[in-house]
C-alpha cells in the first residue's frame, strides 16, 4: 500500500478529510499538530522590547495509508481540499510505498480488514 | 470619640472590604472569559480585563461619579467632576452628600468596581473579533452612559428610584445595561468566522480552558459577596443591625440554586451535565439575585437562582438559534437573567424589607398588587431604550467610521500574535522550550557545532527606545 | 445607637468577611484537586466543587444549620429548619440562641462554609472514578452527617463540648470527619485502573498541573485566615480584644513550619524536595492548627505545624502502601493532621488561653494531666466510629443498588468528555482551533475549495429546546 | 465595653483583614513569575513562593519583627525576639509599644506579609537558575535585613522617621530593597543560558502563560488594596474617620493610569501592545504610589501611575541592554519605579495630608521646598547603599564558598524535573495520560497482551520511609 | 534499515515499547502524540447545546529504525502488544526501507553505532 | 524527490534549520514535537514517594522534502548541527525517497514551485 503525508493548515484539516472521503471514500487518517517554515514568511514577534521573526506557522501533519490505486485521487482531493485561496502556506503533499501494512487488532494485513 | 464617627469608621471598613471584593471579578471576568474562548486568543481577552478597568477607572474618577452620584436632578448628577482631596474626606456633605455615612472616597471605590463589572460584561459578547482600540473608546463611552442610569435608579434623587424602582445591587444597572451593549457589539462586530456553517447552522467552538471558567465563576461567587452585601453600604440596615449578612445569604442560596439548576436543566435539555452551562447557571442565578438579594426571603431567593440557572442553558441556545454568536453568554447570563431578577423582584418583594430599606413596596406575591411589578418593568422598558439605542449608535458609528472588527487574517492567526505580538502560550507553537537565542549561545559552551549569526532581528526600536 | 449593638455589627463585619475568606476555599480545593489529577478529568475535578458546594448550601439551609446550631439536645438540634427571614435576622433568639452576638444570618453563612469545606475534602480522595450522581446523593447525605458531629462539639449544648472537647475550628469536625468519608469512598470505589501493578506495586500517575495546585494551596492558606481566626465569632473574645489576630498568628506560623516540615520531610524520605509534598505539608499544618489555633502558645504552633508537614509526607506513602487509592492525599492530610491536631491541642493547650475560652482545660504539657488528651481521643474516637461507620454504611448501599463507579471505558476516557461530552482543554485533542466550523465557512470567503455540507449533527435536541 | 476598647477592635478587623489581602500577593506574585517563566520551570517558580513566604514568616516570628518594630534605639529594635503570647495580645505596651491601638498579633501579622513581598521580589530577577537552598540562606538573610531598614523607616523610634522620610506604605522599604537585593542577584548569577547571544544581543525568551500573568497583576491589584490603605494601621487617622478609604482611591486610579501609560509606552516605543508590558505597568504604578497614596492628591496620583507605567516600558528595555537577565523585570518595575514613587511624594505631598499623618512636610510642588524631596533622596542613598552591598556580600560569599547557580544540564532540562523530581506538566512530556502503570495493568482488564512485568523502579526509599 | 511506524492507543506506548525491547532487543524509539480516526467511530462531543461527532481519538504514533532482518519480529511484537481487547481503536503498523541513517552525535551509520 | 527526517533535541531545532538553509539553500521544513528513546538513559522521576524511571526525553521530528541531490549536503548539515557536545541523545537522520510530491497551492509538483 502507499502512505500519502500532507501538510496542511490546521483550519482545514477537517476539510481535506471529508474530501477525501468524499472524494475517494477512503477512510483511516493519522493526525499530527505541526509547525512549519516554507516560502511562507513567518510571524514577527514583539516580547518585552525585543522584536523578532518566527520562520514558524502552526500547520497539520496528515498521514493517509491508502490502496495504490487510490493514490492519484487521494492525492488530487487533498490538494483540492487544502488550498484556501490565501496567499501562502497551503502546505504540500508526498508519497511512498509502505509495507506490512498490519492491522493490530486483528494482526491481519491491513488490506484485507479493509475489504472485511 | 463620639459613636456615630465609630459607626462612620465601621460602615468604611466594611464598604471598602466589600468593594475590594467586587474589584477581584475582574479576574474572574478574565478567567471566565479566557476559559470559554480559545488558546489564540487567551493573553488578550484576560488581559483585556486590565485594560478596561483602567479606562473605566480614570474616566469614572473624572466624570463617571460625579454624574452617578454627585448632587444634581433627577437625570443626571451636575457635580463632583474631578473630585479634589476634600471633597473625598467629606462625609454626606456636596458634592456627594448622597453618601451620608461613609466618606466621598469609599463611596468611589465601592461604585467604580460596579462600573467595572457591567463594562466587563460588555467585551465578552465582543471577544475574539473587536479591534483594539475600540477598548478605548466604547469604554470610556459606555462608562459615561452606565452613570447615567445608575443615577436613575440608585441616586436618592433619581427619577426610577422616585418611582421605587427596586434594584438592590444592580440586575439592571449593572447587569442588564452591561449585556444590551453586549448584545449592540455582537449584532455590529457579527460572528466569529467559522461560527455559523454556510447552511447557517452553529458550529460549537469550544473554550480552551474549563478549569479556567471554573476558576473564574469561583473568584465571581466569591466577589458576589461583596458585590450584594455590600450594597448596604453601611452596617446597620434601617431597623436591622447586620443587615448585610442576610444579603449574603440569599446571594449564596440563589447561586447554589442556579448551579444545579443550570446542570439540571443542562442534564434534560442538551442530555449532558455540562460544565460551562453549570457555571453559567451560577452567574445567571447571582445576576438575578442582584435586584432581589435585599427584597426577598431565602426561599424565593432559592427559586429566583434555580429558575435563573436553567434560564442560562435555554437563553444560550436560543441566542445561538438567531444567529448571534455570543462567546461568552452574555446576553443570556447577564441580559435575560438580569431581566428576570428586576421583575422576580416585583413579585418577591417582602412588604416588611421593602419598607425598612425605604425602598418600593412589596411584590405581587405578598400584596396582590402590580404596582411594583409594573415599576420594575418600566425601569427594563426605559433602560432597555437608552442604554441599547446609545450603544448601538455609538458603535456603528465607530464601525462605520473605522471599522470595528479585525481583519481576517488577524482572527484567524489569533488576536495575541497578531495585535500584540505574542502567542499567549508560546510553547505551543516555538519548538524552542529554551528561548529563540538558546542554540545559537549554548552550542558555546560545549564542543558544538559553529555557525553564522542569526540575521539581526528587525529591533531597531530600542535604541531610540532606552 | 447603643454600644452593644454596634459591637454586634462590628462581630457581624468580622464574621462575613471570614466566612466570605472560607467560601473561597472551593477554589483552593478546586485547583489543588484539578493540579493533582489528569488532564482527561480536569473540569470534572475542578467543576464539581462549584456542584457540591451548591448542593450544600441548599441542604445546609433546610435542614443542616437547624440540625447543627438549632435550639435542642445534646445530641442534635430540633429547631431551625427551613428558617425563616426574621430567624435570620433575629439575634441570640430561638431557634439560633446559640449565637449571641451576631444575627442568625451571619451564623448560617459562616457555618455552610464549613460544611463545603468538609464536603470537599471528600472527594480528594474519590477523584477521577465516581459516578456523577454519587455527588449529589452522598453530597446530601454527608452534609446532615457534618451537622450532627458539629453539634456535639460546637454547640454549646453538645455532648463532647460539655465534656470540655477543644475543637477550635474543626481539625475534627470539618477536617478529620471530611477524610473519614473520603477513606470509605476510596475503600468501596477501588483503585483508579493502573494504579497498582500485577505486582502490587503503586504506580505513580502525577497530576497535570503544578501550578494549579500551588494557586489552590495559596488560596486555602489565605482563606484558612478566615477558617480559624474567623471562629472566633466576634472581635472580643472573653478578655481579649481582637483576640482573632492571634488566631491568625498561629495559623500563620503553623503552615509556614508545615511548609518546611513537608518540603525537610520530603527531601529526607523521598530523597526529592517534592512540589506537591510541600503543598501538602502547608495544608496538614494548616489542618492541624485548626482545632488549637486559639488554645496554643506560638511556638507550640510552629511544633504542630512541622510535625504536621513531615505527617503528610510519610502519611501519604503509608496510605499508599496499604493499597488505597487516595490522589489528593486526603486521608493523609486532612485525617492524619486531623488527628495529629486534635490530640496536640490536648497536649500544648495553655491554660490560661483555654479559660479565657471557657473551654476545656489546659493540655499536659502545662498541667501534667492528661485529662484535656483524654477528652480529646474519646472525641476522635466516637466521631471515627460514627462517620465512618454511617459513610461506609451509605456508599456501600448505593454502590449495591446503582453502583458508584464509572464504567472502565468511561475512566480511560476520562470523566470530561465521557461524563460531560467535552474535554476540559479541547484543543489538546481537536486539530481546529478555530472550532469544528471553521473550514467549512472560512473557505467560503477565499476562492478555496467547495464540498458538500458536513452532515448534519445529532442536535435534534435543539428545537424543543429553545 | 469601653469605646475606646471597640476602636480597638475595629482597628483590628481592618488590620488583619488588609493583612490577608497582602498575604494573598503571593499567589499573585506566583503566578505572575511563573506566567513570565518557562514552562519546564513552572512548578519551580510558582512553588518556590510557598516555600519563601514560609522561611520568611518562621524568621520573622523569631527575630524579624522585634529588629524592626521592638522597642529599642534609632538603628534597630532590641526586644520582641520569640515573642510570648502574652506580648502578642497585649497592646501599645512593651516590646510592641510601636502599636498603641492594635495587639501585638495584628501588628505581626501585617508586618510579616510586607516582609513576604519584599523576599517574592528578590526571586523574580534571579528566576530559573538559582539552587534550591539559596532560598533558605538567603531567604533568610534578607528577612533580617528588611527588618533594619523598616525600622528605620517606619517605626517612631527610627533615624529615617525622625528625618521625615515620607514612604506610607513602602515604596522604599518593600519594593526597592527587593529590588536592590534582586539586582545583586541577577549579577551574581548571570543571565541564563542563551538570553544572550553571542555577540552580546538579547534574545527573547518568552514566558509560557500570559493568563497567569494576567491572574497574578490582577491579584496583586486586589492585595494592594491591603497593602496600602492597611497601612493606616487603624480606621480613623488623625482628623480623618475612613482615610484608608482615600489611600484605596489614590491607589487604584495610579494602578489604572499605570495599565494606560504602560500599554500607550509599549505602543509608541514597541510598536505593540504588549500585554505583558500593560501587566508591568500595573505594578509599576502600584509600587510608585505606595509611598505616596497617603499624602497626594488624586490627581497626582494619576500622574505618578501613568509615570510608573512608562518607566516600566522603558526600564525593563534598559535592564536588558545593559546586559542584566531579570526574566521577570523586578529592577525596573519595584526599583526603579519605586524610586520614582518615593522621589514623587517628595514632589506632590500636600501639606495638609503629611500635617494629618504628622510624617515629614508637603512636596516641592506645593511648598517650593526641595527639603522633603532631599529627604526622600537620602533615605533611597542609604538604603541603597546598605541594602545592596550587604545583599551582594552576602550572596557573593555563598557563590564563592557552595555556589548558587544550578549546573547547565539543570538549567537546560529545566529545575522541575532536574531538582524536584517532576515536570510542572507532566502530559507534556510523558505520552501516558493513564499514568505510568495504566498499561502494566488495564491490559490484564481485557483479554490482553500479557509481558514481563516493567523492571522494578528504583524506589528502595520507600520501606524504610513508612 | 527499515522504519517501522505504528499507531497505537496512548495507554499502550509503554507496553509496545517494552515488548519491542524484550521480544527483539531493539532499543530507540520516537513517540508523538497523534489523533486519529478510523474504522472507530469517534466521541459525541456536546459543548453549550451543541450536539455533534468528533471523529478524532487519542492516538500514539510510534517510529522505530531497525535492522532489516528485526522487521518481522518487531512488527509482530508490536502488533501483539497493541492489542487492547477492545472492540476498536488499535491501530496498525506500516514499515518503509530507509537509507543514509545517521548518528547524530558521532556522525556514523547509526548500523555501526548499535554494533558499537 | 528525498524525504529527510531528522530526531534532534528540541533547543537545536533553529541551529539545525539554519545550517541546513545557509549550507545548502534548501528551504522548507516541518517540525514536530516528539520525546524519544534511545542509547541516552531517561529521566528518574519522583512523584509523592514513587521513584520512577520515565524513558523518555524531549526531542523534535524534522522532515525536510529536499532534492534528491541535495540528501547528502542536507544530511551532512544536520548531523554537524545537531551535534550538541553532550554525553549522548543528539538523535539520528534516515532518508527516504518520495513520489508525487505535490504543492497544495500551485496543484503543481513542488520541485516546479521550487524552480518558480
Ligand atoms: N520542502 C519542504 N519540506 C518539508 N515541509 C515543507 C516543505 N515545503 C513546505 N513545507 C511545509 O508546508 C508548509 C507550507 O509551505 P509554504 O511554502 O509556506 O506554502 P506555500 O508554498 O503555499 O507558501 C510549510 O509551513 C511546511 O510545514
Ligand atoms: N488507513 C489509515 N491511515 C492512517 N491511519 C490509520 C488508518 N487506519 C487506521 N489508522 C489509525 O489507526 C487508528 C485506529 O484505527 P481503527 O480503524 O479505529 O482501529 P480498529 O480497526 O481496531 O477499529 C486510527 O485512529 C488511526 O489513527
Ligand atoms: N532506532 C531508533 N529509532 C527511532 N528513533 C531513535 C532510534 N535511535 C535513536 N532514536 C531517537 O534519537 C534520540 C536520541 O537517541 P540516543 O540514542 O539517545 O542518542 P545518542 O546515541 O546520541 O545517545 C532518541 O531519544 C530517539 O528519539
Amino acid at each position: 500500500m502507499t502512505k500519502v503525508e500532507a501538510v496542511v493548515i490546521r483550519e482545514r484539516v477537517e476539510t481535506v478529510i471529508d474530501a477525501v472521503e468524499a472524494e475517494t471514500g477512503h477512510v483511516g487518517v493519522t493526525v499530527v499538530e505541526a509547525i512549519g517554515h516554507g516560502r511562507q514568511r513567518g510571524v514577527t514577534h514583539e516580547y518585552r522590547g525585543r522584536v523578532f521573526e518566527s520562520r514558524f506557522l502552526p500547520k497539520a501533519l496528515l498521514t493517509f495509508i491508502v490502496e495504490d490505486a487510490l493514490v492519484r485521487p487521494v492525492v488530487a482531493a487533498i490538494a483540492d481540499a487544502a488550498r484556501s485561496g490565501h496567499e501562502s502556506g497551503d502546505g504540500i503533499i508526498w508519497t511512498t510505498r509502505v509495507e506490512n501494512v498490519t492491522h493490530n487488532r486483528t494482526g491481519l494485513p491491513l488490506a484485507e480488514v479493509e475489504v472485511a | 470619640m463620639k459613636t456615630a464617627d465609630l459607626i462612620i469608621a465601621v460602615n468604611t471598613v466594611w464598604v471598602v472590604l466589600a468593594a475590594v471584593l467586587v474589584m477581584f471579578m475582574q479576574a474572574g471576568f478574565a478567567f471566565l472569559e479566557a476559559g470559554l474562548t480559545r488558546m489564540k486568543n487567551a493573553a488578550h481577552i484576560a488581559g483585556k480585563n486590565v485594560l478596561i478597568f483602567g479606562v473605566c477607572s480614570i474616566v469614572y474618577w473624572a466624570v463617571g461619579f460625579g454624574i452617578a452620584f454627585g448632587d444634581g436632578n433627577s437625570i443626571v448628577g451636575t457635580s463632583g467632576f474631578f473630585p479634589s482631596t476634600d471633597e473625598f474626606l467629606s462625609i454626606g456633605a456636596a458634592p456627594f452628600s448622597f453618601f451620608a455615612s461613609i466618606p466621598g472616597a469609599a463611596g468611589y471605590l465601592f461604585e467604580v468596581v460596579f462600573a467595572g463589572v457591567s463594562l466587563a460584561i460588555v467585551w465578552g459578547a465582543m471577544a475574539e473579533r473587536a479591534k483594539l482600540w475600540v477598548y478605548f473608546a466604547f469604554g470610556t463611552f459606555f462608562t459615561v452612559l452606565y452613570s447615567v442610569v445608575s443615577h436613575w435608579i440608585w441616586h436618592a434623587g433619581g427619577w426610577l428610584f422616585s418611582l421605587g424602582m427596586q434594584d438592590f445591587a444592580g440586575s439592571t444597572v449593572v447587569h442588564y445595561q452591561g449585556a444590551l451593549a453586549a448584545l449592540a457589539g455582537a449584532l455590529l462586530l457579527g460572528p466569529r468566522i467559522g461560527k455559523f456553517g454556510h447552511d447557517g447552522r452553529a458550529n460549537p467552538i469550544p473554550g480552551h480552558n474549563m478549569p479556567y471558567a471554573v476558576l473564574g465563576t469561583l473568584i465571581l461567587w466569591f466577589g458576589w459577596f461583596g458585590f450584594n452585601p455590600g450594597s448596604t453600604l453601611g452596617v446597620v440596615t434601617g431597623e436591622n443591625i447586620g443587615y448585610f449578612a442576610y444579603v449574603a445569604l440569599t446571594t449564596n442560596v440563589a447561586a447554589a440554586a442556579g448551579a444545579l439548576g443550570g446542570i439540571a436543566a443542562a442534564w434534560l435539555v442538551l442530555r449532558k451535565p455540562d460544565v460551562s452551562m453549570m457555571l453559567n447557571g451560577v452567574i445567571a442565578a447571582l445576576v438575578a439575585i442582584t435586584a432581589a438579594s435585599g427584597f426577598v426571603a431565602p426561599w424565593a431567593a432559592v427559586v429566583i437562582g434555580a429558575v435563573a440557572g436553567s434560564i442560562a442553558v435555554v437563553g444560550v441556545l436560543w441566542v445561538e438559534r438567531i444567529g448571534i454568536d455570543d462567546p461568552i453568554g452574555a446576553v443570556a447570563v447577564h441580559g435575560m437573567a438580569g431581566v428576570w431578577g428586576t421583575l422576580a423582584t416585583g413579585l418577591f418583594a417582602v412588604p416588611a424589607l421593602a419598607a425598612n430599606l425605604a425602598t418600593g413596596s412589596g411584590g405581587l406575591f405578598y400584596t396582590g398588587s402590580f404596582h411594583q411589578l409594573g415599576v420594575q418593568a418600566l425601569g427594563l422598558v426605559t433602560v432597555g431604550a437608552f442604554t441599547f439605542s446609545l450603544s448601538f449608535g455609538a458603535l456603528w458609528t465607530m464601525k462605520r467610521l473605522w471599522g470595528i472588527r479585525v481583519e481576517e487574517h488577524v482572527e484567524t492567526a489569533g488576536l495575541d500574535v497578531a495585535e500584540h505580538g505574542m502567542w499567549g502560550y508560546p510553547e505551543f507553537y516555538i519548538p524552542v522550550p529554551g528561548g529563540y537565542g538558546t542554540e545559537s549561545h549554548s552550542h558555546l559552551l560545549g564542543p558544538g557545532h559553529r555557525h553564522e549569526p542569526v540575521p539581526e532581528p528587525v529591533s531597531e526600536a530600542q535604541p531610540e527606545a532606552a
